[in-house]
């Protein structure tokens, strides 16, 4: 992998900052998107431009051929079929989704849904309002002393009441990749179903959603080179088939009566309205870049540079580190504390030198509790960083020791 | 440098030793103030007798800049008249250019105007850090509202 | 207005079509976009990208600004208050989010939702769906002769059951302005919620939502020249504030437990999760762009264009045109039918000469079956449309009729 | 000028003037199918005796090239084997570029393969056209397979 060739195709890497180049470590917020999506999304709008699936004309039916053709290509990515890619507006959207869809109908007063102590606000809001509505319990597994879920009580806890398991792959605090494999089988076992946050794990690591075997998965555009608006939920065929649509409206319908409708075969059921047609089609780009790069080498590079991350960080006094250290348990998203500095301080510092890092609870804020830390810094990685950049991170830290008298 | 501007030695004290951190018990105000977006929390205990700030008390978590703007603004505010706290409020927010004004600091007699909060100054060049140097005075703010409904 | 110079900014009216310039007709279904707004959404990603709110250093400042300062531009587009103002997907996520938002806690049967048989599906089915769980009743105004909302029995309907109100500010397929004033007096005398489906009115008229005194209105980007994956949703402040946020997520909260959690203000209590960034910047310039040319204008010279159309059009042997006569009482958008010319092979026709017309139901079947018109073609004006482009059209229908030997 | 070849008279013909239309009475196969995004709407009665097509009706609405088509193919397989109507599905697929295959139609003899429904050759340089003549196809491969099950 070319690390210094990628890093050309990414125009915002020449920017300054404070008059140093921008050193970008919040990809995990959301990646930077190379030129080659940047003009995707300027040719559609310049040259094919219109609304889909309702046309006759030459336009309308380019515009479909793009915006489909990008479904078919994210669930190549996947290993999916295109009929069970569905475009959402996110990660998010995708997971109250099936909140609803799933949920709302079904769930009753005894049931359970299965969370963890580190899912992203994500995958605990939309629970906790679907367990509102329909009076299920929410049960949430803890993190072990490595910063991974622990599954020592899932025979305890998994029996005939659960009915939803959802958990992330990837935790975008610790890194920690999640236990999929044995709460799959734990949840199937009990006949519930099993969801996996994948907005982490789908951008750093090869996804097949077959060899996953779980139910469906959701994760965003924007953190995998891809225009923000834009998520994919894939679901099993007879899952997507057996969900009920959450939002009405164009598109989704076979026919609409005035007291009654029927809905149009999935995925188009699951997308109401005019769809972020321009954002799918440079979703299709980025997901093109990414296959050409290749998956493996994508986490394997990331791999590298996460070692390297944290062996350098472990010579910086006062450092605390939040994750397991072992880099075949974890992605790149390294979460930290320095002495008694506060995260938002150390960000000011490290921009102050043009490095971009997260500050604060990181949409995580149980796991923040349950780490003890209000608020760290993060940094993470994607395939234009490089040993350097994780050599000025550790310089900046130093630097910032100093200025706290430290 | 501006970092060395910002972090100045008065406000890392302030936010390594707070002043009036704590609660008060006899009757007073309580007011609270979040910044969601970086998880910043400040509260303020304060009474008020006859128009005069004559007890304050501090709570909260965050950054150096919240924390130290809280803890300096909860001194500066002991025994002065309402008016007082309120022209106060007014100086520290021009001079952080929240509130429009003409920068009330004299470069030649350090905390002249505002006492330690002049240490303040520097977030003046950091945007992103003024709402947190704010953060206690949106406290203070309700606060005086209450004390004035 | 000077639509010569207007046309230059838009790259698609450069492309041919089966060898002929295009002759967009087809702005209902969505706009084309200037080169500011196209360079404005690639200059984002070439030079700000970050995730907003949550970030201490200098990229994720300048994001957050330039997409609450869209927000700010849009919430002045329609002289309401920024934080009234919350992003959607588009009109369709809008409705669904008061339908739910709004409905579900609150709608009990024997409840009436009010709405008309000419709206869009998108304000249809999200009803139907929070009827069916709840047990309100859907009541729907008829259209008169004119095509246009029959208001002469409301004092009939509007009665203490009716709770909400929801209607189009003008008709995507006649064109017709809807009734806003006359049913925001009544729903608001019998205690109901008033909303505006504007998908179709603001691209194309002034939009004031103080004068207008209704409690919501919807409307999307990709219909006035901004990006797709975007819309808004206004409300008056204390209807925002009074109801529940229909998705839960990072962003949309104030502080999160494993078991419940506490929302953000408004907006941000409905903007669960990463919103669509660089479309919401995007749409700002696209505001821009509309302010500049000014809205009155804009609403001139689709007048001026239509009463064009209508005329020549009229000349036109076999033709029924389905929308007021009227151009003080309607839009842009212009349904016909011609003889027995099925409207898939007019807009076949059309096409060859480079002409883009929508033909078929419109997403608005209730309205069509009404009209007794399986599918219809209609062509729809915006800027960049001039009295040549209708002359193509009409020439374009005499030549359907030689092919269909009419 | 290929709009003229798209529009051929016999398929106009076949658009005004639907041979079987209706319904059939004695024990049948129907089966619908729709193209939502047109609105093209098409239904099939066929009565299969003894694997060969004795009866066929059709019903539907839609486009000239979507109601030609079915009326053409209502026709076609009268008097077909379940066989000889697979393949005749399978030439017209191929004809339509829908399926594999080397375009079957000889054009010194136009008519001596698919008959009528060589009219719709047409159809295919309008990419967006196909499914519209496609339709009518759909109903009657959903029908073979109810037979055969
Ligand atoms: C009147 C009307 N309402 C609602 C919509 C739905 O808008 P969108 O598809 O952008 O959600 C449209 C456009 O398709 C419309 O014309
Ligand atoms: C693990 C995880 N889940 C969910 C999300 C939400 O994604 P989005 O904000 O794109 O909806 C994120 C990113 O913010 C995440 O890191």
């Amino acid at each position: 992998m070319d690390v210094a060739r990628i890093r050309k195709d990414f125009p915002i890497l020449s920017r300054t900052i404070n008059g140093k180049p921008l050193i970008y470590l919040d990809s995990a917020a959301t990646s930077q998107k190379p030129q080659q999506v940047i003009d995707t999304v300027s040719d559609y709008y310049e040259r094919i431009n219109a609304n889909v699936h309702r046309g006759a004309y030459t336009l309308a039916d380019e515009a479909t051929t793009a915006y489909e053709g990008a479904r078919s290509r994210v669930a190549q990515f996947i290993n999916a079929s295109s009929s069970e890619v569905v475009f959402t507006r996110g990660t998010t959207q995708a997971i109250n989704m099936i909140a609803y869809g799933w949920g709302l109908d079904r769930l009753k007063p005894g049931d359970k849904i299965v969370l963890t102590v580190a899912e992203h606000h994500s995958n605990l809001v939309p629970w906790q309002i679907i367990a509102r509505h329909t009076g299920a319990e929410l049960v949430h597994l803890g993190i072990d002393s490595d910063y991974r879920i622990d599954i020592s009580d899932i025979d305890r806890i998994f029996d005939d009441s659960v009915k939803i398991v959802s958990i992330s792959g990837m935790s975008n605090v610790t890194g920690a990749i999640g236990p999929i494999a044995e709460l799959t089988e734990a949840a199937h076992r009990v006949g519930a179903i099993m969801i996996v946050d994948a907005a982490q794990s789908v951008p750093h690591m090869p996804t097949d959603v077959q060899a996953l075997g779980v139910d469906f998965i959701a994760f965003s555009s924007h953190k995998m080179l891809g225009p923000t608006g834009i998520g994919v939920l894939w679901g099993k065929r007879e899952r997507l088939e057996a969900m009920e649509p959450v939002e009405g409206g164009g598109e989704m319908i076979l026919d609409v009566h005035l007291q009654e409708s029927t809905w149009a075969p999935i995925p188009h059921k699951f997308e109401a309205g005019t769809p972020p047609i321009a954002q799918a089609v440079g979703l299709g780009a980025a997901v093109d870049y990414l296959t050409e790069i290749g998956m493996e080498n994508v986490r394997e590079h990331e791999k590298q540079i996460t070692a390297y991350a944290l062996d350098r960080l472990s010579e910086v006094p006062d450092i605390k580190i939040f994750g397991p250290s072992d880099v075949a348990m974890r992605g790149g998203a390294v979460s930290l504390a320095l002495g008694d500095i506060h995260a938002h301080d150390l960000a000011t510092i490290l921009d102050e030198d043009g490095i971009a890092v997260r500050a604060g609870h990181h949409c995580a804020k149980p796991l923040m509790r349950e780490m003890k830390a209000i608020s760290t810094a993060r940094a993470s990685f994607y395939i234009y960083n490089t040993n350097e950049d994780v050599d000025a991170l550790v310089e900046g830290l130093h630097k910032a020791r100093v200025i706290f008298g430290l | 440098m501006s970092l060395q501007e910002l972090y100045r030695g008065v406000i890392l004290d302030h936010y390594r030793n707070p002043r009036r951190r704590g609660k008060l018990t006899a009757d007073h105000i309580h007011t609270e103030g979040k910044n969601p977006s970086c998880g910043d929390e400040f509260a303020l205990d304060v009474i008020i007798e006859n128009g005069v700030v004559t007890d304050s008390a501090i709570q909260g978590q965050g950054c150096s800049i919240s924390q130290a703007s809280g803890s300096m603004m909860a001194d500066a505010i002991i025994g002065k008249t309402l008016d007082e706290v309120q022209d106060l409020a007014h100086t520290f927010k021009v001079m952080m250019t929240i509130e429009e004004g003409e920068n009330p600091i004299d470069p030649d007699r350090p905390g002249a105007v505002l006492g330690d909060l002049e240490a303040l100054q520097g977030v003046r060049k950091f945007p992103v850090r003024i709402k947190c140097a704010d953060l206690p005075w949106t406290t203070l703010a309700d606060a005086l509202e209450q004390a004035t409904t």
